[in-house]
């Protein structure tokens, strides 16, 4: 088992899985519904950014900048096309699940129709892996975790030092009183919608760069951001950091841990190495998603 | 001109009505309370006051400016505030944060002043800034509620319970409170379920029941009326 | 209630102006099974356009008995069940005697099932699991068994490389599983080690972990195969974890072609070095027709045995002098010692239980961003 | 006549997935429970069925039922966190639980031949019937089967038990208050929903005779929602019609290849775009769907 | 009937109810008055299960029931109403009645389905029993009218209803009268007490109105901040200082 690569590892897939799952519980926060077309957004972001890169060859970095700008006009678009629709008329939390489940079907096929299903990369070489402590990582990687880091100490100061932040952790508390401030509740959650699909598109061209960008990439990396998003506590944004750490931590350690010692009991047995399948990897992500919703059904961090 | 006017307001949630026509009116400088008993549809009339439920007919006329169908945020601009009865403050803000809300739609110049006043004010949220409004008591909180509501320098301040919750000294010092607000130049609509300390404060009184008018006159009328006082006010 | 019966209406009249579409025209009428959405859906342009360009040539040389032939694609979704609804919708509308394509074995095999008991021919094309020799006499595969792979990859890799610990990693479905045995199987006849045998599920995004698995044990050489996506996250990610230095530990692919295609493209500094099985060359003369008509180079091979499916249909049909399936059929066992054809090295004919014998496996390593011959 | 067979074949394939559309408007449209997880019944039913009559030699009849039954017993481990999880946190943990079952039937290879699935699944009755006959006379099987569940759950959800669901519903705590065991009543309805999710599993089972996980993957799930929401919550009438509505729309999208100038590719993208569309405009505008939800009256 | 000792509730820091002891006799009207916030629904919901309490002790009947869940409670013959009533939106009027229905054979699967005749009989039973209470409580016009159209007052009286449907040994009533008109109100409480008179039922009643309470009330607890501060017959407790500093502020 070589823990400096394991350690690695999750600090890699937690940067990325941690700026999808912000955006998903500032969603859940202030509207209460679960947004399954959240990684869908991000993707639309990350293929965005990829026209931005390879076809108007804009720089990667303003490319992705840019294309968070566009996706967080359509994440305010949908809202208001559909969400804030179901809003009006009082629709349940459930109402604007399932609704977000549509939503998620078509937008991922519409990118389909537009770019097709072929698997698209951003401009950017290969990378040489540094080794550090016995462990590589590459530039890339320290470029992913810094960004990740950065993104989440500027959404800390958002939330708590900004009148925008605070007027959204306001809402999140009693969205009524919020009103009776003289918050305008609509403008807030359009900016809200904003800054979550902006987010996500950050995290999602992480992905894409990390490792591969396709239309239909939002669905096959939704449950592991919606775990990590309920593991930390569903409506908490550090929460939703710690969830991702500890997913990824779990997901890179189970995998390389050898049951045998547990079960020999110190020579009672001798049984030789036991690992759990790698076909399993995808259930363990679910597995650990149910126990904690089973034990701890708030989450790690209790919402405030 | 009344500052405000209620003209027979039918509203209620979805489609059940739970205001049948109500008619109230405010004069600049008043204090007046709506009393009735519970599911009188005292909290309803407040929310179609602020918007919150905008009204199947009937009119809220403010400043003697046709308000019915703006959204709450937009009433607070025009000088309408509102502290709702329990939930009144943002638990995970802090006192200062709480304030900031309060006048969201202030400049930071006066904002500052502002908050500067809520402190000189109420010297135990200037000791308490910086926690979190979970950790006040409740006449502590409901102080924060009304400097918070104070925030915007409304011209008319809706209280609903004011002293729900609080103990008889403390709802004193409440009642004290809205005293001098009046005494700024405020005018106040208080709801109250049981009503005799706001009654005496009030110039004016309505009774509400079954989402009607039942009775308004002068708050001594209503003090004194033996019928309302067998029927609404526990005597 | 009006609502519904208008929408009713409107889905039935689509069908009823579908079926009158399908079934017109005097034509000799293959079916062509295409994974076009879901999983696989990477390859499917290729795989069109392999059938697509043995139906232009077919034609060209005068048709099926003076009929024109037309191949109608449908959707398999890589899925089992709309893979079935493509296939009855082929038998039952279009009234298709003849079937090829199919991708996935897990998709392919109820359907080859279902052709057998119909009486329709199914010319198998890239599907490679045993089970389709047991199926019946309908039933044709175009690729060379598992069986004949897993022989051939491990001759490669124990022979290259000299060393004897192994450690695997195949994809979990009916295509990777099968491979894995026959390599196991294989490798433990050579008297070689398995250390580690990594399965990893499809479309995820990062295999980091199983790769971080595969190399516990410190095995000395690699045995893989994946889909383009997955070959090229797995390579990427490999590579960047230090485990895809080929002069320490050589990686060996049964799979070259579907496995790198995109990746060779978009990383060929990592994948330098790595050898494998390619099932090609296609024939040049498909190779330039295809890039004469996509104008490009194709992804897959697995494309020419679509295109050698067709054509050797319609030879047996015309060789027949019949469009009944039970007659081409029997002429599929007579043309195929004169069939030149364009994928796994040329050689066409088929075995007990209508499966590939001679199909010939290129060695090839990756040099320069090309598969090029080892 | 092709054609008609054709047909047959889309009657059956509809038939079975009413079922499955029925089993879930049991649970969403009557008890409230928000189960993402559907797909899992239908694997558990295919699975236990046919790997009983493969590989154990079991009759088909006992098969049936015992994969009514495991398919049951496992509707009874989903309700098991009902009583502590919100609504929408039990949605999320049953599309868990479906992916995880499916897994399950992927990784033990040992038991269900893993990808390779199950071969070989014999027809029922095959000697009895003509051959030519068999695909009608498994449409009218189907048939019979939907009719049963129909009375069947229609007589559940008139009775007081049924009263007892929708009241669950509709308000939880006013249940509890009347003295009604609502967590016993949950498990009660995800039973039932299992079991009729168990059938639907071993007559698909047993018509396509052959069945891999790639059978159950999620998606199975989201157009069995579709159903539910085109056809409407609280009937089973909407729950056949929407099941009737969307594999015609499905499979009538392959024919609108021959009129529309779009590749294949584009034209399933479109098919989904559209499924997806009208999920959303169904939600909008006709939230009750197209039947609505009947009011009991009585006289 | 109900004997609550000590009990005490915490919600964080507040106290709401502080060493709460009362007791409510066999057939008696009971009241239980306080300003807003004192604590009376939340005793409500810790009594009725809905709360865990945090100490103290509840006695139904002799038997102990904290810590016991809602519905076992309710099954002992100790039902509640709620304060604001609570109307399955999709149920019409006549299901609401039936569905509070006591030991209703139907409500298994099984005999749902395979003793239909008798299930049927039991419901033609419970029918004509609410029927008779909707008539009662003058909603029979409006029996096949959906729970959640119903005006707050209606909702009120539905309520009731379902818990007479019930019959229960002993029912809490949070404002029973709160919405509803004067008239029916009136009604209402001459039916309660003939129900206690006729049926031997105890009531357990949170009002506002201190004119019902001293109406049909033998006995009336009041609290404040979670405390009882006082208890007695109506009489006594609108001469009880406390009482008016507390509750009746300054009058």
């Amino acid at each position: 088992m070589d823990i400096a690569q394991i350690l690695i590892n999750t600090l890699v897939r937690a940067a990325e899985l941690s700026l999808l799952a912000i955006g998903l519980t500032m969603v859940f926060d202030i509207l209460k519904f679960a947004n399954f077309a959240h990684t869908d957004y991000a993707v639309l972001g990350a293929l965005f950014a990829y026209v931005f890169n390879r076809i108007l060859g804009l720089n990667l970095f303003l490319a992705i900048i840019l294309a968070a700008f566009v996706t967080g006009w359509v994440g305010i678009l949908i809202d208001q096309a559909i969400f804030k629709r179901l809003r009006k008329i009082g629709a349940k939390p459930v109402t604007l699940m399932i609704t977000s489940m549509g939503t998620a079907i078509a937008l991922r096929n519409l990118m389909r129709l537009i770019w097709t299903s072929h698997t698209k990369t951003y401009a950017i070489p290969l990378q040489k892996p540094l080794e550090i402590l016995g462990a590589r990582i590459t530039p890339l990687q320290i470029g992913i975790i810094v960004v990740g880091l950065l993104s989440m100490i500027a959404f800390h100061l958002l939330l708590h030092r900004t009148t925008f932040g605070k007027a959204l952790r306001a809402i999140s508390d009693n969205s009524d009183l919020a009103n009776a401030c003289a918050i305008d509740s609509e403008k807030m959650i359009k900016r809200m919608w904003f800054l979550a699909s902006a987010y996500g598109v950050i995290g999602g061209s992480m992905i894409a760069m990390e490792h591969l960008l396709y239309p239909r990439l939002g669905f096959d990396i939704i449950i592991p951001v919606f775990c990590a998003t309920i593991l930390g506590g569903i409506g908490n944004p550090y929460g939703a950091m710690l969830g991702a750490l500890t997913l990824a931590f779990a997901e890179n350690l189970i995998l390389a841990l050898d049951l045998a010692p547990l079960i020999n009991l110190g020579g009672l047995f001798n049984v030789g190495s036991i690992q759990i399948s790698t076909g399993y990897k995808p259930a363990i992500s679910f597995m650990i998603l149910i126990i904690v919703l089973l034990f701890k059904p708030t989450g790690i961090l209790r919402k405030k | 001109m009344p500052l405000l006017e209620v003209n027979d307001v039918v509203s209620g949630y979805g489609r059940t009505d739970v205001l049948h026509g109500v008619s109230i009116s405010i004069e600049r400088d008043e204090i007046v309370t709506i009393i009735g008993p519970n599911g009188a549809g005292k909290s309803t009339l407040f929310k179609t006051i602020m918007g919150y439920l905008i009204p199947s007919s009937g009119k809220v006329i403010f400043s003697e400016e046709d308000v019915t169908r703006l959204k709450p945020n937009f009433k607070v601009e025009k000088g309408i505030a509102y502290v709702p009865q329990l939930d009144n403050t943002f638990p995970s803000l802090t006192i200062r944060e709480n304030l900031e809300m309060g006048g969201f739609s202030k400049d930071s110049e006066a904002l500052r002043q502002g908050i500067e006043i809520a402190y000189s004010t109420f010297p135990i949220l200037s000791d308490r800034r910086n926690q979190r409004a979970r950790t006040l008591s409740g006449g502590q909180r409901q102080m924060l509620a009304m400097s918070m509501a104070l925030m915007t320098e409304p011209a008319l301040l809706l209280l609903d319970e004011p002293s729900a919750g609080l103990s008889p000294k403390v709802a004193d010092e409440v009642f004290n409170q809205i005293m001098s607000l009046h005494q700024k130049g405020i005018s106040i609509l208080i709801i109250e379920q049981d009503a005799y300390r706001s009654l005496n404060i009030s110039d004016r009184g309505y009774v509400l029941a079954l989402g009607q008018n039942h009775f308004d006159g002068s708050a001594d009328t209503i003090l004194n009326d033996p019928q309302i006082k067998e029927a609404f006010l526990g005597g | 209630m009006r609502k519904y019966a208008l929408m009713l209406a409107i889905t039935i009249m689509c069908l009823i102006m579908g079926f009158g579409v399908a079934s017109a025209a005097d034509t000799f009428k293959i079916g062509g099974l295409v994974p076009i959405t879901g999983t696989q859906a990477v390859m499917a342009e290729d795989l069109s356009t392999g059938l697509k360009l043995a139906e232009e040539e077919v034609n060209a040389a005068g048709g099926v008995l003076g009929m024109p032939v037309q191949v109608i694609i449908e959707d398999t979704e890589t899925r089992p069940a709309p893979g079935m609804d493509a296939a009855r919708k082929l038998i039952d509308v279009d009234k298709v005697k003849v079937l090829t394509g199919g991708f996935s074995s897990g998709v392919s095999l109820p359907i080859a099932k279902l052709c057998q008991s119909k009486g329709i021919l199914f010319v198998v094309g890239p599907p490679t699991s045993p089970l389709f020799a047991d199926v019946g006499d309908f039933v044709f595969m175009m690729d060379v068994l598992d069986k004949f792979k897993g022989k051939e990859i491990v001759d490669f890799a124990v022979g290259d490389s000299g060393k004897k610990k192994f450690g695997l990693m195949f994809m979990n479905n009916a295509f990777g599983m099968a491979l894995r045995e026959e390599t196991i199987n294989n490798l433990k006849a050579q008297g070689a080690e398995v250390t580690t045998d990594v399965v990893y599920e499809l479309n995820k995004v990062d295999y980091k972990a199983e790769l971080q698995r595969l190399f516990a044990k410190k095995p000395e050489v690699i045995i893989g195969t994946w889909y383009a996506k997955e070959g090229m996250v797995t390579a990427k990610q490999a590579y960047e974890m230090g485990f895809l230095e080929v002069n320490k530990v050589p990686w060996y692919c049964p799979e070259m072609v579907s496995s790198y295609a995109t990746a060779v493209k978009e990383i060929p500094d990592a994948l330098e070095g790595v050898k494998g099985l390619t099932p090609l060359p296609p024939g040049l003369l498909y190779t330039e027709k295809f890039k004469k008509k996509m104008g490009r180079d194709p992804i897959t091979a697995y494309a020419a045995m679509n295109y050698d499916a067709v054509i050797m249909i319609a030879m047996a049909a015309n060789f027949a002098n019949s469009t009944d399936p039970a007659k081409i059929r029997d002429a599929l066992w007579k043309i195929d010692d004169f069939y030149r054809g364009q994928s796994t090295g040329g050689d066409k004919r088929f075995v007990g239980g209508g499966v590939q014998g001679f199909g010939k496996y290129e060695r090839t390593i990756i040099k320069g961003g090309k598969i090029v011959p080892y | 006549m092709p054609i008609i067979n054709f047909i047959i074949y889309l009657l059956t394939m509809i038939g079975i997935y009413s079922l499955l559309a029925m089993s879930l408007n049991f649970q969403v449209g009557f008890t409230g429970l928000i189960n993402f997880g559907q797909v899992a019944f239908f694997c558990i039913g295919a699975y236990t069925s046919s790997l009983l009559v493969v590989n154990a030699g079991v009759p088909v009849v006992v098969a049936f039922l015992v994969a009514m039954a495991l398919s049951g017993i496992f509707g009874y481990i989903m309700s098991i966190p009902t009583k502590s999880l919100k609504s929408d946190y039990w949605a999320i943990a049953t599309l868990a639980s479906g992916e995880i079952v499916r897994l399950v039937a992927l990784n033990e290879a040992w038991l269900t031949a893993g990808p390779f699935g199950v071969m070989g699944i014999p027809q029922i009755l095959k000697d009895l019937i003509p051959k030519d006959a068999y695909p009608v006379f498994y449409l009218l099987f189907v048939i019979a089967c939907i009719i049963m569940v129909y009375i069947f759950l229609s007589m559940l959800t008139n009775s007081p038990f049924g009263r007892n669901l929708k009241a669950i519903r509709d308000e939880e705590e006013l249940c509890l208050s009347l003295g009604k065991d609502t967590q016993k009543l949950k498990l009660q309805a995800m039973i039932v929903a299992g079991t009729v999710g168990g059938l639907a599993g071993s007559l698909f089972a047993f018509y396509i005779q052959f069945i891999s996980p790639e059978n159950f993957k999620p998606i199975e799930t989201f157009l069995m929602w579709a159903m539910i929401i085109v056809g409407g919550r609280g009937n089973f009438k909407g729950a056949i019609i929407g099941a009737v509505v969307i594999q015609l729309f499905n499979v009538s999208t392959r024919f609108l290849g021959n009129y529309v100038p779009l590749g294949s590719d584009s034209m399933a993208a479109l098919r989904m775009t559209i499924i997806g569309v009208l999920i959303i405009l169904f939600l909008l505008f006709r939230p009750e769907g197209l039947i609505k939800e009947k009011k009991k009256v009585y006289d | 009937m109900l004997t609550i000792k000590n009990l005490e509730k915490r919600f964080g820091s507040l106290r709401a109810l502080d060493d709460v002891s009362l007791e409510v006799e066999d057939d008696s009207i009971v009241g239980l008055i306080g300003p807003n916030g004192s604590g009376k629904t939340t005793l409500f919901n810790v009594v009725s299960g809905f709360y865990e309490k945090d100490g103290g002790e509840v006695y139904f009947k002799g038997e102990r029931i904290d810590g016991l869940p809602p519905n076992k409670i309710a099954k002992k013959g100790l039902c509640r109403t709620f304060q604001v009533s609570k109307a399955p939106e999709k149920m019409t009027v006549l299901e609401n009645m039936l569905l509070a229905a006591k030991r209703q054979l139907g409500e298994n699967p099984f005999s749902a389905l395979f003793m239909r005749p008798r299930v049927q009989k039991s419901e033609k039973a419970n029918l004509d029993m609410a029927l008779e209470l909707l008539d009662m409580l003058q909603l029979s016009q409006l029996k096949n009218d959906y729970a959640g159209d119903l005006s707050g007052g209606q909702k009120k009286l539905l309520s009731l209803g379902r818990v007479f449907m019930l019959k229960p040994d002993m029912i809490l009533l949070d404002e029973p009268t709160a919405g509803v008109n004067p008239t029916l109100r009136v009604q209402l409480m001459e039916a309660i007490r003939q129900l206690q008179k006729m049926e031997r039922k105890a009531f357990f009643i949170i009002e506002h109105s201190m004119k019902v309470i001293s109406n049909i009330c033998d006995k009336v607890y009041v609290l404040n901040f979670g405390k009882k501060i006082a208890e007695g017959t109506p009489e006594e407790i609108q001469q009880n200082e406390q009482v008016l500093e507390a509750y009746l502020s300054g009058a």
